[in-house]
């Protein structure tokens, strides 16, 4: 039995099953919501890698960081975001975690210790190292964990943040979901080697998982965050993945890149939730009727997400020059547009 | 002439320009496989092959740098930045290799590249993705900066632009790529590099812009026109180095008063130079001080409205226009 | 009062800062073991531990990036580039990820982090190590630019920094660090940010300039005096934003003419802005029209006397100050 | 015999011999140039580390092109740029190989397809793999060596450098002159494990060399070259060598990073032109007076290059405008300074 469940408690199992179903249907709430022009700009959905969302971040504590891409709704939702806050990002509103200013790929909550939700590839490589400096630096037995996708290990970012993280021993894992493209580009298209090796340079010890497992995916990181925390250095994970739509909203699913029938395969074989609900089932952990349970809950609050989104208020206009700068120096002028603007933007 | 889309006038340029010299290349992120992220280089892997249309890493200031590398040996590398955004990341290599090459070498080694994509703000893509590079582009000497706002002018300034011999910023614009317009059908219509163009004629004021906000600027002449009976010339630069100030002088002796509009911000946007200039080229000529019409001063926020706040629009040039009027 | 070089008053102010507030570290090349490459933080790692003074790697982007990323958490990084050459390929994280970070997290995180070193010329480092940086964190808002061009504005603006809640670059001179002037020995001696220091008063021209060219405008002046007997007002506006325009459109409005000197190239460079600003608020007190004094606009070369014939020299400003004054 | 050798013919490594005699007398030049102020800026010496130089680059052709950092004095030489136009550019002098207007950093000469003499630590990395790509797209037999020092391989540009190298099989090989040192810090503190491992991550083959012997370092190099030229894709190669003087002429030779005690050890023990000399000596292949002979034409060649720059005129005003563009469009205006031009630069 635990066997199968990768001596994961079946509760634990059961709850992570909630965890990506929620996921699924948050995401195909955002799918709607960017068709019907209700979201904007780019919309990159995690349908197919919730077992790395629910995963790598479940084992974690509140009091650690996550940090990652603009894939990231998922893994926001994971870290403790509301679903209602998520969406009403998505949808630019006033209530969203990043005040409807950062939208689907600057997803941000301080308290929860989510740490965004970056647009530039590899920009939030360095930005993790530094999360991991504070840790140490502090003295906290805190962990961050940086998600990036695979393309971004070519960014010389990548390069200069694990060295000094090597260097400096820092409290930080960094993992690629390795969905294996990068928009249209294979992996293997443009590098010579795999993801696994790609912390050779650095000695920092690698471990590859099967991201699509969730089980075991929340095994190997329960064990790597406390090795991390108790001051073991830093960690590289090549969590094996897939995605199941296209790059993101404005992107076909398959193309020239990839063909129908390798992602039907994959999508029939490999969805992590599929996978789960076999195994808690083989296992007779789970039955017909509770995972309908699950999923009928998962559905409502995905919904509730986009109904609270779609009432609620968008920015009012001062939030355009609000944040712009933390403290406004009482001298000089710090704007420059020649536009009328609120008192508190000199 | 031929209506196209500023995406196949541009496409168009890159296959005449490769088909007439195998020294010109195109790499960049999805160029290839993808037929590029906006499809600018739709179907050349199909003509051209993979030895000359190279899908790259996303490795900005490797690909960048592999581009000047090849360029000293007399390669003509067309460099695809998905968006200028991301080209922050290679400014480096721009900068301290392609810029000042030929200039370090003594004129042993030249740079004949062309780092080309969108630059600027599109739909919702908030702060990262937003950001009109101009100004990190035109600053330094030993680049050349081309910002073609139609079709025409994408063909025939993108051609020029591979040919000439000096390192050349190409910026576009996503919003640019489905705009129509037509493009002369003469087989070899390249548009040489310094050549303003007066998109409208008109004796009231000056509107000088480039880029994207050309098609901005003409909306805001024909409103004013039909309101206030105001006859606004647009002066299009169309390459902000080589610059084409005459043209800028001659249209401000005539109207006494000029408005910059750039989809940027303002402090350092390429107005603040064409101001600079102007004042110290036509100081007796000015009936009131010159106006700049900018993005706010603010990062690009994602909610639409905050969006729509933040970019020029028709409104803001006419009331600019207005003010220099003293109406 | 104390005479301190300029090395000696940044060295106090990061001391002091450090003394005081145990979140503030050190991070750069050479910080710590070798005392810092211009010895600026001589002494610190004695003082303070390798736990808060920091050699990195040679790693602009990455190490940048860290202090951005310690900075999100609440620590108050001082990154030392070795000089601001360098930094341009760190640029990104700069621009992208501190100057952005407030706003896209509305309010949630800040980012107070302090990147420091020197910028501009010294003697023959050639084109490459050459390079005056202000336009490039400058355009963008949500980052603030400080250039003391003394010991005193140093010390003062360093601490001012360092306890701002907003990304500082801050920017030194090589050329500046063995600089003597006369520090206030007060124990907690801090100068706002966005206070323009009028360095030497005069009611026939005005100059207006920041950092290592203060020292030339004053130069200037005082020949201007002796020579032609002309009172030149010397305005140093010290942080270029937060800027202190209102101290130079006073300063404008009494002479009704003014010179931007600076060191670095003409195409938007600094006084294209300050020029757009003085025109658009001044105009009707200009009796001429604005000058800018700046470098040749090329890459800098090696050999001496090209390099003296590139650099701003005082007898460059006279011209300029004679032309706006027609004599 | 031509064991102790490395199987370098008697003739070959005599002409190392001299090759090493030249580097070390002309950067004995330039030190005293630089003391009296003949020279300005940042000079960086090779002396200690002209193993490297003679043993990496005698195997090359004509045709193959080198590209380096700033300490490239004797590479330049080596490339087979006379040591008059080296010296006078180090004088800022117009018959310099950049026409004065580069410097000690900044040599380049097209024809003996020397590409510099970059001063951004790592930012002639990517330039060496475009000159790789270059060759390839061409499909010449063409070979490019870039040179950098340990420091440089933390550079983001190393990383994507290397990797699209890897990736499309460019003929280059990228040699980290191992000096132990970047200024003044230790490179075993800014990074976890050895140069030998920095190309690990790429799949790009190491080759460790003893660069204090020149006849090691030729063998290994005339092996390498021709697998490159032949197909064989990238190469990375890990010189171990020592810097005998400071930095730069503005640095300490020793100090806190590394002591007196031990740059004396290895001026004394690790000397490349002591080692090749006693190996010819042992294998009676050079006797005492050859050996004076070649170093006196050594110090004469370092001295009529040096006279050659100090009698050479400098560069003419009109200098200043030339070169900046190669292209001087009929239309608009390129130039902005507010100065007076020659009538070429608009
Ligand atoms: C520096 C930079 N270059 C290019 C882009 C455009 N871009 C956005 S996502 C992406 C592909 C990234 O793929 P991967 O890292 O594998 O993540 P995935 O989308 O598969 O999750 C690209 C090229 C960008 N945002 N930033
Ligand atoms: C990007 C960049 N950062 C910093 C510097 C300043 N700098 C010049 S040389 C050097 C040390 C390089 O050491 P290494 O690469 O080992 O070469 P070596 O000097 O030992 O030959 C540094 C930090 C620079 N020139 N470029
Ligand atoms: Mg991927
Ligand atoms: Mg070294």
């Amino acid at each position: 039995m635990t066997d199968t469940l990768h001596g994961v408690a079946p509760d634990t199992a059961r709850s992570l099953l909630r965890e990506m179903l929620l996921f699924r249907r948050f995401e195909e709430k955002a799918e709607e919501g960017y068709a019907i022009g209700k979201i904007g700009g780019f919309c990159h959905l995690h349908i197919g890698q919730e077992g790395a969302a629910a995963g790598c971040i479940a084992p974690l504590r509140g009091s650690d960081y996550v940090i990652s891409a603009y894939r990231e709704h998922t893994q926001a939702i994971a870290k403790g975001i509301e679903p209602r806050r998520v969406m009403a990002e998505l949808f630019g509103r006033a209530a969203g975690c990043s005040g409807g200013k950062g939208g689907s790929m600057h997803l941000f909550d301080l308290e929860k210790r989510f740490m965004g939700g970056h647009g530039i590839v590899g920009g939030q490589m360095p930005l993790a190292s530094g999360i991991g400096f504070s840790i140490r630096y502090r003295g906290l037995d805190e962990v961050v964990v940086c998600f990036m996708g695979d393309a971004a290990v070519n960014q010389g970012g990548f390069h200069e943040a694990m060295n000094m993280s090597a260097v400096w021993d820092l409290p930080a894992i960094y993992v690629v979901e390795n969905n294996a493209y990068g928009m249209g580009t294979a992996f293997d298209r443009v590098s010579r080697n795999g993801i696994e090796e790609k912390s050779l340079s650095y000695a920092i010890p690698v471990t590859v998982v099967n991201g699509q497992d969730v089980l075991e995916t929340y095994a190997v990181f329960s064990e790597l965050a406390e090795k991390v925390r108790s001051g073991g250095g830093p960690q590289f994970v090549d969590v094996r993945t897939y995605r199941f739509k296209g790059h993101s909203m404005s992107d076909p699913v398959s193309g020239t890149y990839r063909s129908k029938e390798e992602v039907e395969e994959r999508v029939e074989t490999e969805d992590p939730i599929a996978i789960l609900r076999d195994t808690l089932t083989d296992a007779d952990e789970l039955d017909q009727e509770t995972l309908e349970e699950y999923d009928e809950a998962a559905k409502s609050e995905a919904q509730d997400a986009f109904d609270f989104a779609d009432a609620s208020p968008v920015p009012d206009d001062d939030a355009l020059y609000r944040n712009v700068y933390r403290e406004i120096n009482p001298n000089g002028r710090l704007f420059f547009d020649g536009l009328d603007r609120p008192d508190f933007a000199r | 002439m031929a209506v196209l889309t500023y995406r196949e006038a541009l496409n168009q340029a890159l296959r005449e320009e490769m088909e007439r010299d195998d020294d010109v290349f195109l790499m960049g992120e999805e160029v290839a496989e993808y037929d590029g992220a906006y499809k600018v280089s739709k179907g050349l892997l199909d003509a051209f092959g993979d030895r000359r249309v190279v899908d790259s890493p996303i490795s900005e200031l490797g690909f960048a740098g592999l581009g000047v590398g090849a360029a000293m040996t007399g390669l003509r590398p067309v460099i695809e930045f998905m968006t200028f955004n991301f080209s922050i990341l290679a400014l480096d290599q721009v900068l301290n290799s392609a810029a000042k090459m030929n200039y370090m070498t003594n004129g042993q080694i030249g740079c004949p590249i062309v780092f080309r994509g969108p630059t600027g703000a599109a739909l919702q893509l908030s702060a990262q993705h937003s950001q009109a590079c101009e100004t990190y582009y035109v600053h330094a000497p030993g680049i050349k900066l081309v910002t073609p706002g139609t079709p025409a002018d994408a063909k025939g300034l993108l051609k020029a632009s591979i040919r000439d011999n000096d390192p050349v910023a190409f910026m576009e614009g996503e919003l640019l790529y489905n705009l129509k317009g037509e493009v002369p059908e003469e087989d070899d219509f390249v548009i040489p590099l310094g050549v303003a163009d007066v998109k409208r004629e008109g004796s009231d004021v000056t509107i000088v812009t480039h880029g994207k906000m050309v098609n901005l600027a003409l909306q805001a002449a024909e409103k004013m026109a039909k309101d206030d009976g105001v006859e606004a010339e647009v002066v299009d630069l169309r390459t902000l180095r080589p610059l084409d100030i005459d043209t800028v002088l001659t249209s401000v002796r005539k109207t006494n008063r000029a408005v910059y509009l750039e989809e940027g911000w303002n402090y350092l946007g390429v107005g603040a130079q064409i101001v600079s200039l102007i004042q110290e080229e036509a100081f007796d000529w000015l009936d009131a001080p010159l106006l700049r019409v900018t993005q706010a001063d603010v990062p690009m926020p994602y909610a639409k409205n905050l969006e729509n706040l933040a970019k020029p629009n028709a409104q803001r040039v006419i009331e600019a226009c207005r003010k220099v009027m003293y109406r």
